[in-house]
């Protein structure tokens, strides 16, 4: 019966973050624009990108190789699997004990990976030039994340994503420093990972400046549709999985009822609406920085979460 | 006693012999024949029960090292016979030479035989510097600048070196001749070894120093090594073969026999520490050393200079594990020694040089020879499965579970040796092949019967021999 | 032994040790020569003493032998070389003549100093005995490492040989072997030498030793 | 046990045969063959032993050796994991190395054919050498017949000077092992390892062996900053070669390590652990860095091994530093994560040592700068280099990234140690692996990116052909298994279970409740675990139906074009424009290398309206060889001119030496007498 039960939240899941990625991607649009005193695209309007895209034809450079015509499905699903096993409106997911925090970042690692590989594919400068400097980002950002992870499972005693909301909303942990720095270097993480402003510009198509864009420079049609999906999945992903680390409130639980998780699905768009709000905010009042001071960014970040990781022996000993 | 008569009278015949025999054809022939009797009644000797009489000693210690001298000299009088070959071809030598050549050669294997079995120390000093002016001779064969002055530096130092042994061996007889009164006995080892432990000490002191530094000098230790690298490069290479195979172990056999004497008397001061200065001194400086050599045969020199080194200090660590090391570096480098300077010799021959930089790819231009001296330096160098691995391991472990702060030094002599070999090896066996390209003269047997011998040693020892090892090493405490 | 035949032999030794001295002093090689002549006289007498009052007659050998070879063949020997390869007469010493001294003397002091400890069964005589022929084995070393010429070297080993007869005819009963060995290694060891200076008198126009080493081992 | 000895000595066999019948046209393929088969018998039996639980209790001893010690045989549970390790390691080089010697046929190498069995069979004694002296004898053959294979490319430049340093490295170590068994047998010579392990050293020993033990097979394995020989030894050897000596030889160092610190010392110190996680996280992030700078790709394979080895020398210092803080679970968990990523390392270093191998007979050429666009000419290459990047890089589902996941399980029990120092230690050094771990996946960015996509860089490069069955077969069987062990880790390591109990008395499933057989749950002192098989399915069933719903709904027509080239014109202009290594390293060289390596960038950029293309040149110095190596030759090397001066003296002088040697000793005996 729970099985049951947690496959079909499981697939419930899948099918939500795939919905509301493009919603909360124009939305986070919708209110930079109004922060600067435009009126903005529609929120949907990020849909009907993706269904022009899809209706186009491939333009596809000669020497392409078929790694770079499969890349954009392999990242996608990946990508789509790790938002899926984020706990978003419940902690009762079928897939919950497949993977934990490190799988996830994996995840999103080997996503990265074969996205940086079609990037050197057909051999452009600028394919290159985005790949480089993705994996750079990515060198800084993923033992940030990781420490985070060690500091939040020093804490909780566990790396999977249910149990840790489980924790949180047990509210035995309270306040403290070492959080708070986690999740500050978490949202540095996310903001890097997701190529958004200061470390990279995803509306700029300025040849220097490019980072992600750079990467994905050739794909067209389809695969240039699946190639956004995937980012703004990952957007949604990263906020869900704040959300469920540092703000679990008003997830459905074991045990739970319909009530519980239609109240969860709520909550979960009240977080969304609110994190995307934040973030046009924080991109709106500050500047996109070179690209070379991207290292000291996230090196910040990784800092800041091995602080956080011994500030915990401090404040408590584990 | 009957064996070790043949033994010794065997060479002295021989020698005069061919002191007799004007063509160095037949004489070669003899010579190996010769050579054959006297390894013959040396195996016989290693069959029976050892002995000892008025003039000759035959027991667990030097039995073995008298069959290794019979055999290396027969080996080496077959390398020699493909040698002078080549070297009466390039009209280096004539047969006049080559008649004093031959002669020379089983005198000084009967000086050796003789200072090996002899029961006196006056005999055994006698035998010693016979050793020396026959070597002196052979050394200056060639005739050239190089060879006389590298002789003349040879005779000075080791006349020098034997003048102060023979004042120790006086010295001996002066602190026993109290106690032994006067007479034969109290130069008789036997009998010495009876009654040392009440000799008095101090004399015995003085007499091992002077018996260190006169024997050492021709053991080739630092500082008194100095003629033993031109000693090798200039003379004939079957000669460089038996002296660092058989001389430097037969003059060391000499200090060791005064050593027993001293482990035998409480009283005397420990002779380890001494030796063992000596021994890193040595090692540390042949190791040294070796980098700046040009001249492949007096680079290997030096090698021998570092292994009497190692064995020196063995024996000066003293203990069953150390000094049973000491004896099995002592037959394992004399084998492999002379391995060494066979195909070393070969090698000259086919490229006509000594000089190390003109020497390349010997494996790709003469593979066998090239594998084979690549064999040689590899065991030499102390890597298995050869047996200088075993005693370098015996010896190496136990020092440093007694003395860690000798074996440290003892490790970095080694290791720094062990770059200048291989750097030196890769260099002479690897690359593309350089300089002249002739065929090899004479036959490459001797070259892997020694191989082998130390490739078997390296994997099993034959009981007695062990066993007789185990009982000298209890003597030398 | 009577209180007489000790000093005498005391005596002689003592002879023996100042005429090393004397050769570490020299500066000319003929003189060189007369003082080794004189040593071997001393040596000489000293075997004949020791022979009359041990009454072992053996040792009237070594002091003959001592007296033709030490005192009459090798000096004259020498004598011709000099002469007929017309070397320079003088000494040049490679150490200053009273730094020579200064380090025979301590030489001597050492010898004293290790000799001493051998007070218990030796008899007086041995002990005396062992340090001087010690100190004169040591002054002929020193000698040889001194003086640059070949003559003055092959004069200083021999005063080391000197030494160790001195030290053998001392001690009693001991064997014959000794003194022959000595002897023929002697004999030997000089007729090699001649050998050698021949060779090199066919190579170099000199004895002086620093050419024959311009033979370097390594030609590089 | 008789069935290894007996492969063993059919190794030999092998040897010999390689040496008599050199000239038969057929001896390749009797030799890889035959080794092949004796390493499969091996394999056999060591699994079999494995799923027995655990390797033979009594031993052989054999009349050979030490006279008065014999030689002692033992394969426990340990060395039958490490046996099933290395020889297979040996079935695939066999496989590759036979397909290898028929394309390399005509190039006058040396003799690989009769030292190659050597080189297995030396690998193998060491494994069930179970006396001090059988281990070093086999240690040392190991290294002397790797050098000769090592020096089989003799003729080509730079052999010779990473031979010698190979072999001068390789008797460094083997000193310093010699100097520690000194220590464990005593004076008394007790060589055997039982005699050792019965009798406890004295705290100060057992530092000291430590210390050198760390040392010794430090060297071996390749710890910075012990690895300078490594990348140039492992590189310059024939590829089936390199194969072995990176994928395999490291392990048997690894072995030696585990088995002197956990097996022979007895009870260890918190400490111990301690150094080992220092000199791990050091030698794992510097690998991969050094990695990153290479432009050689048999290098840049064999400095990632020294990355790996970091990892795995940082699982054991875990390992030691719970089992001396007594949680042997989380022990075992640790060093069950070390000996699996052993098991990886190997398949996934050999299968691209072998791409490498396929890519320099293919086109001749080991430069990244000039190679590209193979995955065009090369197709079943690629897929395979593709599978082993992806899985060196610890991607899921492939066998990498259990290893990796297993390792950061137990560094995310490191709160539960009591020493303060450690705990923070194992913080900073989780932080070190995390940042090796991405740093390794853009190093094979890059080495893929380069090699196999983009455009030719040369022409070689553009004409490259497929290499043959044998080659690709050997690269094939190693890839399966990357893809296997990293969907099903639970049965391989449920069979080696045998041999961590051995070393840490307990195994990694101790205190979890039964699980299914295709699940991974270690340790319940944290409650996670992975699938990879669900995760296999949910990818592969998501991304067919992608694919369904995207073919169906959307369109899938496709035009070709050229892409643009910048500006430039011509046939395939973005050929001109392409991204080379350098520029692809240049943002990490900025951020890691200006400080590690003093890397600096020098741009040549001609004046405008010249036609010249601009140049890059990248200039850095290795730190070990700057601070250690260069030190010390430069101090033996003065050393050695003080000490020439003595071959040059006057007879004099000599005579004054030895004058002078006679009065100290005088004076020494009167010193002494006083």
């Amino acid at each position: 019966m729970t099985v049951l039960l947690a496959s079909l939240y499981q697939i419930v899941q899948m099918l939500l973050v795939l919905a509301l990625a493009p919603l909360l991607t124009g939305w986070v649009r919708l209110a930079k624009a109004r922060l600067v005193g435009r009126r903005g695209p529609s929120p949907l309007q990020p849909y009907r990108d993706l269904r022009r895209l899809l209706r186009k034809e491939v333009v596809l450079a000669r020497n392409a190789s078929w790694l770079f015509r499969a890349v954009p499905y392999l990242m996608f699903t990946a990508i789509w699997l790790a938002a899926g096993l984020v706990p978003s409106f419940t902690t009762q997911l079928a897939l919950a004990p497949t993977a934990d925090l490190i799988t996830l970042i994996a995840l999103l690692g080997s996503a990265r990976f074969f996205l940086a590989l079609a990037g050197m594919d057909v051999g452009t400068s600028f394919g290159g030039i985005g790949s480089s400097r993705e994996m750079m980002i990515a060198a800084l950002a993923e033992p940030a994340m990781l420490m985070i992870v060690f500091s939040v499972s020093i804490l909780v005693r566990t790396t999977s994503l249910a149990e840790i909301a489980d924790f949180m909303m047990s509210g035995a942990v309270g306040l403290r420093i070492s959080l708070a720095l986690a999740l500050i270097a978490l949202v540095m993480v996310a903001i890097a990972e997701n190529a958004r402003i200061p470390i990279d510009n995803p509306a700029t198509h300025l040849e220097l400046t490019m980072v992600h864009e750079a990467m994905v420079l050739e794909y067209s049609g389809r695969h240039l549709a699946l190639v956004e999906a995937a980012s703004m999945l990952k957007l949604l992903l990263y906020m869900a999985l704040i959300a469920c680390i540092f703000a679990p409130w008003g997830m459905a639980t074991a045990g739970g009822g319909l009530l519980a998780v239609l109240w969860g699905v709520a909550a979960f768009a009240l977080k969304l609406a609110v994190g995307g709000a934040l973030l046009a905010l924080f991109e709106t009042s500050i500047a996109k920085m070179r690209v070379f001071r991207v290292g000291e960014f996230l090196g910040g970040a990784l800092l800041l979460s091995l602080l956080g990781a011994i500030f915990l022996y401090v404040s408590r000993g584990v | 006693m009957g064996a070790i008569t043949v033994i010794v009278a065997t060479p002295l015949l021989s020698a005069i012999i061919l002191a007799l025999v004007p063509n160095y054809r037949l004489a070669a022939k003899l010579n190996i024949l010769f050579s054959a009797i006297t390894l013959v009644a040396a195996l016989v000797q290693f069959g029976v029960e050892p002995s000892s009489g008025a003039l000759f000693v035959v027991d667990a210690f030097n039995v073995t090292l008298i069959a290794l001298t019979a055999f290396v000299g027969l080996t080496t009088s077959v390398f020699s016979a493909g040698y002078i070959g080549h070297e009466v071809a390039i009209r280096r030598l004539d047969a006049g030479k080559l008649r004093f050549y031959h002669a020379m050669y089983q005198a000084f294997m009967f000086t050796m035989l003789l200072a090996l079995s002899a029961n006196n120390l006056g005999v055994m000093w006698v035998a010693v510097e016979g050793a020396t002016l026959t070597t002196v001779l052979m050394v200056s064969l060639y005739r050239t600048a190089a060879s006389i002055e590298a002789a003349w530096k040879y005779f000075i130092l080791c006349g020098v070196g034997i003048a102060l042994a023979l004042f120790g061996t006086i010295l001996m007889y002066l602190a026993a001749q109290p106690v032994m009164g006067p007479g034969m006995a109290a130069m008789t080892w036997t009998d010495l070894m009876v009654h040392v432990a009440k000799v008095n000490p101090a004399i015995l002191n003085l007499a091992f120093v002077f018996l260190l530094v006169g024997y050492g000098t021709k053991v080739g230790l630092a500082p008194l090594h100095a003629w033993l690298p031109d000693a090798h490069a200039e003379g004939p290479t079957p000669i460089s073969a038996v002296l660092s195979g058989l001389l430097l172990n037969v003059a060391l056999y000499a200090v060791l026999r005064f050593k027993m004497l001293l482990a035998a008397n409480g009283a005397a001061i420990a002779p380890g520490p001494l030796m063992v200065a000596m021994g890193l001194a040595s090692l540390l400086l042949a190791g040294l050393m070796l980098y700046r050599r040009r001249d492949i045969k007096r680079f290997f020199a030096y090698s021998s200079i570092e292994h009497m080194g190692i064995i020196t200090f063995a024996f000066g660590m003293g203990g069953p594990l150390a000094n049973f090391a000491g004896l099995l570096h002592m037959a394992m480098h004399s084998l492999t020694k002379s391995a060494i300077f066979y195909a070393v010799g070969h090698a000259v021959q086919v490229k006509g040089t000594q000089r190390i930089e003109k020497i390349a790819g010997l494996t790709v231009s003469h593979p066998v020879l090239g594998w084979g001296l690549l064999a040689g330096v590899v065991a030499i160098a102390g890597l298995p499965p050869f047996g200088i691995f075993m005693s370098e391991f015996l010896l190496v472990t136990s020092t440093f579970a007694r003395e860690p702060l000798l074996a440290v030094p003892l490790t970095i002599g080694i290791l720094v040796a062990f770059g200048a070999l291989v750097l030196r090896v890769q260099q002479v066996c690897f690359g593309t092949p350089s300089g002249a390209n002739a065929p090899i003269q004479g036959s490459l047997v001797p070259l892997f019967a020694h191989l082998a011998l130390v490739l078997v040693a390296g994997l099993w020892l034959p009981g007695p021999l062990v066993a007789w090892f185990q009982t000298v090493a209890a003597l030398l405490g | 032994m009577t209180d007489l035949g000790y000093d005498a032999a005391h005596m002689l030794g003592a002879v023996v040790l100042l005429m090393s001295f004397a050769l570490l002093y020299q500066r000319r090689l003929f003189s060189l020569l007369h003082v080794f002549t004189m040593q071997a006289l001393a040596l000489a007498a000293t075997a004949a003493w020791q022979a009359f009052s041990h009454d072992e007659p053996h040792l009237y050998i070594t002091a003959l032998l001592t007296l033709v070879l030490k005192a009459v063949v090798i000096p004259v020997a020498l004598h011709r070389i000099i002469l007929k390869m017309n070397i320079q007469r003088t000494i040049e010493p490679a150490l200053g003549i009273g730094l020579t001294m200064v380090a025979g003397v301590s030489l001597v002091t050492l010898s004293i100093l290790l000799v001493l400890p051998v007070t218990e069964d030796a008899t007086a005589l041995t002990r005396e005995n062992l340090a001087l022929s010690l100190s004169v084995v040591l002054l002929g070393l020193l000698m040889m490492i001194s003086r640059r010429n070949a003559v003055s070297q092959v004069v200083g080993f021999m005063s080391i040989e000197n030494g160790l007869i001195l030290a053998a005819v001392g001690v009693a009963g001991m064997p014959l072997v000794v003194e022959m060995s000595v002897a023929f290694s002697v004999m030997v060891a000089f007729i090699i030498f001649g050998i050698f200076l021949f060779h090199i008198r066919e190579r170099f126009d000199t004895l002086d030793m620093q050419k024959i080493e311009s033979f370097r081992g390594e030609s590089d | 046990m008789g069935f290894v000895v007996s492969a063993i000595a059919f190794l030999f066999v092998m040897a010999a045969t390689g040496v008599a019948a050199r000239r038969l046209p057929s001896v390749p393929t009797i030799v890889y063959g035959g080794s092949a088969a004796a390493c499969a018998i091996v394999v056999l039996w060591a699994a079999a032993t494995l799923a027995g639980g655990g390797g033979v209790a009594e031993g052989w001893v054999l009349p050979i050796g030490l006279p008065w010690i014999g030689t002692h045989l033992r394969a426990d549970a340990l060395s039958a994991f490490f046996l099933l390790i290395v020889n297979f390691g040996g079935i695939t080089a066999s496989l590759f190395g036979w397909g290898y010697e028929r394309a390399h046929r005509d190039s006058h190498a040396g003799p690989v054919l009769p030292l190659f069995p050597l080189f297995l069979a030396a690998m193998n004694m060491v494994l069930i050498a179970d006396d001090a002296f059988a281990f070093l004898v086999s240690w040392e053959f190991m290294s002397l017949a790797s050098w000769l294979l090592v020096l089989s490319t003799h003729r080509e430049e730079g052999t010779p000077r990473a031979a010698r340093l190979y072999l001068i490295m390789a008797s460094f170590g083997t000193a310093c092992l010699l100097l520690a068994f000194g220590l464990l047998a005593t004076a008394h010579g007790d060589y055997s390892f039982d005699a050792i392990r019965a009798q406890a050293p004295s705290v100060s020993a057992a530092a000291f062996c430590v210390v050198l033990v760390l040392l010794g097979a430090g060297s071996k394995a390749g710890l910075v900053p012990l690895h300078v020989w490594l990348p140039l030894a492992h590189s310059a050897a024939p590829s089936h070669v390199s194969a072995l000596m990176s994928g395999v030889m490291t392990k048997v160092a690894v072995y030696a390590m585990i088995r002197v610190l956990f097996d022979l010392l007895g009870e260890p110190a918190w400490w111990w652990g301690g150094v080992m996680l220092g000199f791990g996280a050091l030698t794992a992030v510097m690998g991969v860095l050094y990695a990153l700078m290479q432009e050689d790709v048999k290098r840049l394979l064999a400095y990632s091994t020294v990355e790996n080895i970091g990892a795995i020398v940082i699982a054991l210092g875990l390992a030691l530093v719970f089992k001396a803080s007594h949680t042997p679970v989380i022990a075992a968990l640790a060093l069950t994560a070390g000996l699996l990523h052993v098991a990886n390392h190997s398949l996934f270093k050999s299968l691209l040592f072998f791409t490498a191998g396929a890519v320099l007979t293919a086109t001749g050429s080991r430069d990244l700068g000039r190679l590209g666009g193979l995955i065009h000419r090369m197709p079943t290459t690629a897929v395979l280099a593709l599978i082993g990047s992806a899985a060196i890089s610890a991607l899921p589902p492939l066998n990498g990234f259990v290893g990796e996941w297993l390792l950061f399980q137990a560094i995310l029990n490191g709160p539960a140690l009591p020493e303060w120092s450690l705990k923070i230690e194992i913080a900073v050094v989780g932080a070190a692996l995390a940042l090796a771990t991405a740093l390794a996946g853009a190093c094979f960015v890059r080495f893929y990116g380069i090699a196999f996509l983009g455009r030719p860089r040369s022409r070689a490069a553009g004409e490259a052909a497929e290499v043959g069955a044998g080659m690709r077969l050997g690269m094939a069987v190693p890839a399966a298994l990357c893809v296997a062990l990293g969907v099903l880790p639970t049965p391989l390591i449920r069979l080696f279970e045998p041999a961590v109990r051995l070393m840490v008395e307990a195994g990694p499933f101790d205190d979890r409740a039964y699980q299914p057989w295709f699940w991974l749950a270690p340790t319940s002192a944290i409650g996670n675990s992975y699938n990879g098989l669900i995760m296999l399915a949910v990818i592969a069933l998501l991304s067919v139906l992608l694919v369904l719903v995207i073919h169906r709904r959307a369109s899938d027509r496709v035009r070709l074009s050229i892409p643009w080239g910048c500006g430039f014109d011509g046939p395939d202009p973005a050929a001109v424009t392409q991204y080379t290594a350098s520029s692809f390293g240049q943002p990490i060289r900025r951020a890691f290398g200006s400080t590690v390596f003093r890397a600096r960038d020098e741009v040549e950029m001609p004046e405008p309206g010249d036609t010249r293309p601009a140049r890059l040149t990248v200039r850095w110095t290795d730190p070990a060889w700057a601070l250690l190596f260069t030190p010390v030759g430069v101090a033996v090397d003065r050393l050695a001119e003080r000490a020439n001066r003595l071959q040059f003296m006057t007879i004099r002088r000599y005579l004054t030496l030895m004058f002078l040697a006679l009065v100290v000793l005088l004076v020494m005996v009167a010193v002494t007498q006083r």
